[in-house]
């Protein structure tokens, strides 16, 4: 089922494997530290407009 | 304050309101999240394991399991981003202009990856990094549309504004695309042999398969990491409504 | 109907000949630019004829930039566009009348003077009498897209710069017809092809592309 | 004839006003009032249909503005804090212009008339750039001397005019008020208009 006969020669892609897995990491990273820079935005955000809402209720009562 | 909400008695209407989109994208993430990963394994696991080699390219041409589904994610996107864009412009619905803004980065990177995965495959194949092929020069362009974008919403601080200018923006690049590809192709075509075709040799099944995977699950991902920035875009832009101030007040607890 | 379009012409192109500097200092970057070229690249004349088409359109192209943001930004701060916006005429029938306006004053000064430059480049005959024709069929579409990206920068940051983004990759395609007609011209198989294509782009730009930047032109003014 | 009906107005972060709406009939006036950054002239804007309101409805002659587009645009008059002159030409080509740009037919006769009423006799010649800005005001209040649609949006028209001027504007409105006309528009200083009906309308 599995085309490989070795590690090494998944590893090597026949001789293209610096490009292959050149295209293949730097999509794995992209698609790593795209979530993680969404994740982090939505995290910051979150805690500013909790500060604002939270200064703002404070302005009210005063 | 928002009572402008309860106007909205159609169902198409009641779905663009950002207060039940928004728990309803949260709802929906993590499903495509697991989907995302689940076809991305299959996919990397057919093609990268079980596909056997080109006979032309070796097993270079294993980049195509990531190439060919960028390009096509990145041309997608511009497209569904257009199409938010039209609904926007029509219909005034708020959710739209979000909706495009949030797919713009997703889309740009897309198609920097096909663009880099392209560069890598053309190297081997061509033997150079670049070639004025059709497609590629058109997906730099794309690239260039979707950085056009992002600099013009960036640039309006009305965040309405920015969403109804972008929107024309949109619409004016999509009927663009075409007109470039074509003049692209033609020029092209018309300075040198049109070079090597991705598809030429007839691809053998389990390594559409795995294309159809490997598309399936960027599709995913794109949509899973788009829902995620539009939910942040609807905290931010709906932060003086009252459902808002309560959701704040929930995730803190 | 009409009748709009003549008067914003009169209008715009008398206000063009008070402030002729502009005018003359856009053709001028165009020579200087176009002049440039031989100078980086060497004085070889088969070089200089092959690269001619391309770096007179490119040249042209970044001539039309100039003028591009001072479209509607002018009108925009004296008040005079938010008038013209509340004219009884549609505002798609003005912008027309500003594009045509401006193509007066940007791309037929260009396309007059590029024979003069093309022979720099040792172009013959034939070539330069397409290479004008190009720039005379090609120039109205750049005004026309340009109209898109100056309402769309109007009154905005930074808007210079990011009207260049967004409106030089749309120029694509007339340049590669512009070029392209010169070069199939000077490599003898005959630019008609192009230039019809030119023309039909520059009728598709002129009649679209008011429409989108006089929507644009209404955000711009909310 | 001009009818607003519950508008809101949000402006960026904050809501300006809401549920405003008033109703101008023939020869009626409407002061608008408010402290700074009240709307004033976010309502203006309104009125002439280039700010879409966030709610509520405004209907010209019982159309709504929107819909009624270039015939509305055709009724309607507007003179922003902008003075909507071109600083190259001259106050006649200003205002010759800027009549077949409204789509009104001036001639020139009538044209260098308006300029003298407004104290600029013997400058229609002079590039607007050479004037003061008292003078570059009065080119643009010229207009409304030859300008006879009947609805009128000013925005604070008597800013930077002397006494004698701010009368003259008066009688102008009052003019343009007794032929059946309407007005809308804001000010600080509260001057007696002698003709036609006025009302104010207080924002924020």
């Amino acid at each position: 089922m599995i085309y490989w006969n070795s590690f090494g020669d998944f590893l090597a892609m026949g001789g293209y494997g610096l490009y292959v897995w050149g295209s293949f990491g730097l999509t794995a990273l992209v698609m790593i530290i795209e979530p993680i820079a969404v994740a982090r935005q939505r995290k910051t955000t979150i805690t500013r407009l909790k500060r604002q809402l939270r200064a703002e209720s404070r302005s009210h009562e005063a | 304050m928002n009572d402008r909400f309860n106007l909205s008695r159609f169902s198409f209407y009641r779905f663009a309101s950002p207060a039940i989109f928004y728990p309803l994208a949260g709802k929906m993430i993590p499903w495509f999240i697991a989907a995302a990963v689940l076809f991305g394994l299959a996919g990397l696991y057919i093609g990268m394991l079980v596909a056997p080699t080109d006979f032309q390219q070796g097993e270079g041409y294993r980049i195509i399991f990531i190439h060919v589904p960028t390009s096509w994610m990145s041309m997608f996107i511009y497209l569904i981003m257009a199409f938010w864009a039209a609904i926007g412009l029509a219909f005034n619905t708020r959710l739209s202009g979000m909706m495009a803004q949030a797919l713009a980065p997703t889309g740009a990177l897309m198609a920097f990856l096909s663009l880099w995965t392209g560069a890598l495959w053309g190297k081997p194949m061509w033997g150079t990094w670049w070639v004025w092929d059709a497609r590629l020069t058109s997906e730099l362009i794309l690239l260039f549309l979707y950085i056009g974008y992002m600099a013009l919403t960036a640039a309006i601080d009305d965040a309405r504004r920015a969403d109804k200018a972008g929107g024309i923006l949109l619409l004016v690049g999509v009927v663009n695309i075409p007109i470039i590809y074509f003049s692209v192709k033609w020029w092209n075509t018309l300075h040198q042999g049109s070079s090597v075709n991705l598809t030429k040799s007839a691809m053998a099944e389990v390594m559409l398969w795995g294309m159809l995977l490997m598309a399936l699950a960027f599709w995913m991902y794109s949509i899973a990491v788009a829902l995620t920035r539009v939910r942040t875009l609807i905290l931010e832009r709906e932060r003086h409504t009252d459902w808002v101030k309560a959701e704040l007040e929930g995730v803190s607890k | 109907m009409l009748n709009i379009v003549f008067s914003v012409i009169a209008r715009d192109l008398k206000l063009a000949m008070r402030r002729q500097a502009d005018i003359v200092s856009a053709l001028f970057f165009f020579v200087i630019v176009v002049s440039l070229f031989p100078l980086g690249i060497g004085p070889e004349p088969d070089l200089l004829r092959q690269l001619a088409p391309g770096v007179l359109w490119v040249a042209a192209l970044l001539a039309t930039m100039l003028s591009l943001p001072r479209m509607f930004a002018d009108d925009h701060r004296d008040g005079t566009l938010e008038q013209l916006a509340l004219s009884p005429n549609p505002l798609g029938l003005i912008v027309t009348g500003k594009v045509i306006a401006h193509w007066l004053v940007s791309g037929l000064p260009l396309a007059l003077i590029a024979p003069i430059l093309g022979i720099q480049f040792d172009l013959s005959g034939d070539a330069l009498l397409v290479l004008t024709g190009a720039i005379l069929l090609g120039t109205p579409a750049l005004s026309g897209i340009g109209a898109i990206g100056a309402a769309l920068t109007l009154g905005v940051r930074g808007g210079g710069v990011l009207l260049s983004l967004l409106v030089l990759p749309l120029y694509i395609p007339v340049l590669i017809f512009g070029a392209g007609a010169v070069d199939a011209t000077v490599s003898g198989l005959g630019g008609e092809g192009h230039l019809s294509l030119l023309i039909a782009m520059t009728f598709a730009a002129i009649g679209f592309a008011p429409w989108a930047s006089a929507a644009a032109l209404k955000i711009a003014l909310e | 004839m001009l009818e607003a009906d519950n508008l809101e107005c949000v402006r960026g972060e904050r809501r300006l006003f809401a549920g405003l709406g008033f109703r101008l009939e023939a020869g009626e006036l409407l002061y608008l009032q408010g402290r700074n950054g009240a709307g004033k002239t976010s309502l203006l804007r309104m009125l002439i249909g280039l700010l879409p309101p966030e709610n509520g409805e405004i209907r010209w002659r019982g159309e709504l503005i929107d819909e009624a587009g270039e015939a509305f645009r055709a009724d309607l008059c507007y003179l922003g804090h902008l003075n909507a002159i071109k600083e190259d030409l001259t106050p006649l080509e200003n205002l010759l212009s800027a009549a077949r740009l409204a789509g009104l037919t001036l001639c020139e006769d009538d044209a260098i008339d308006a300029l003298e009423q407004v104290g600029l006799a013997g400058r229609e010649d002079l590039a607007c750039k050479y004037l003061s800005q008292g003078q570059k005001r009065r080119v643009a209040l010229a207009r409304l001397v030859v300008d006879r649609r009947p609805l009128w949006i000013l925005d604070e028209p008597f800013v930077a005019l002397d006494v004698a001027a701010v009368d003259w504007l008066a009688g102008i409105i009052s003019g343009h008020l007794q032929r059946g006309g309407m007005a809308v528009m804001t000010t600080h200083q509260l001057v007696a208009i002698p003709a036609g009906t006025v009302r104010e309308l207080r924002i924020g």
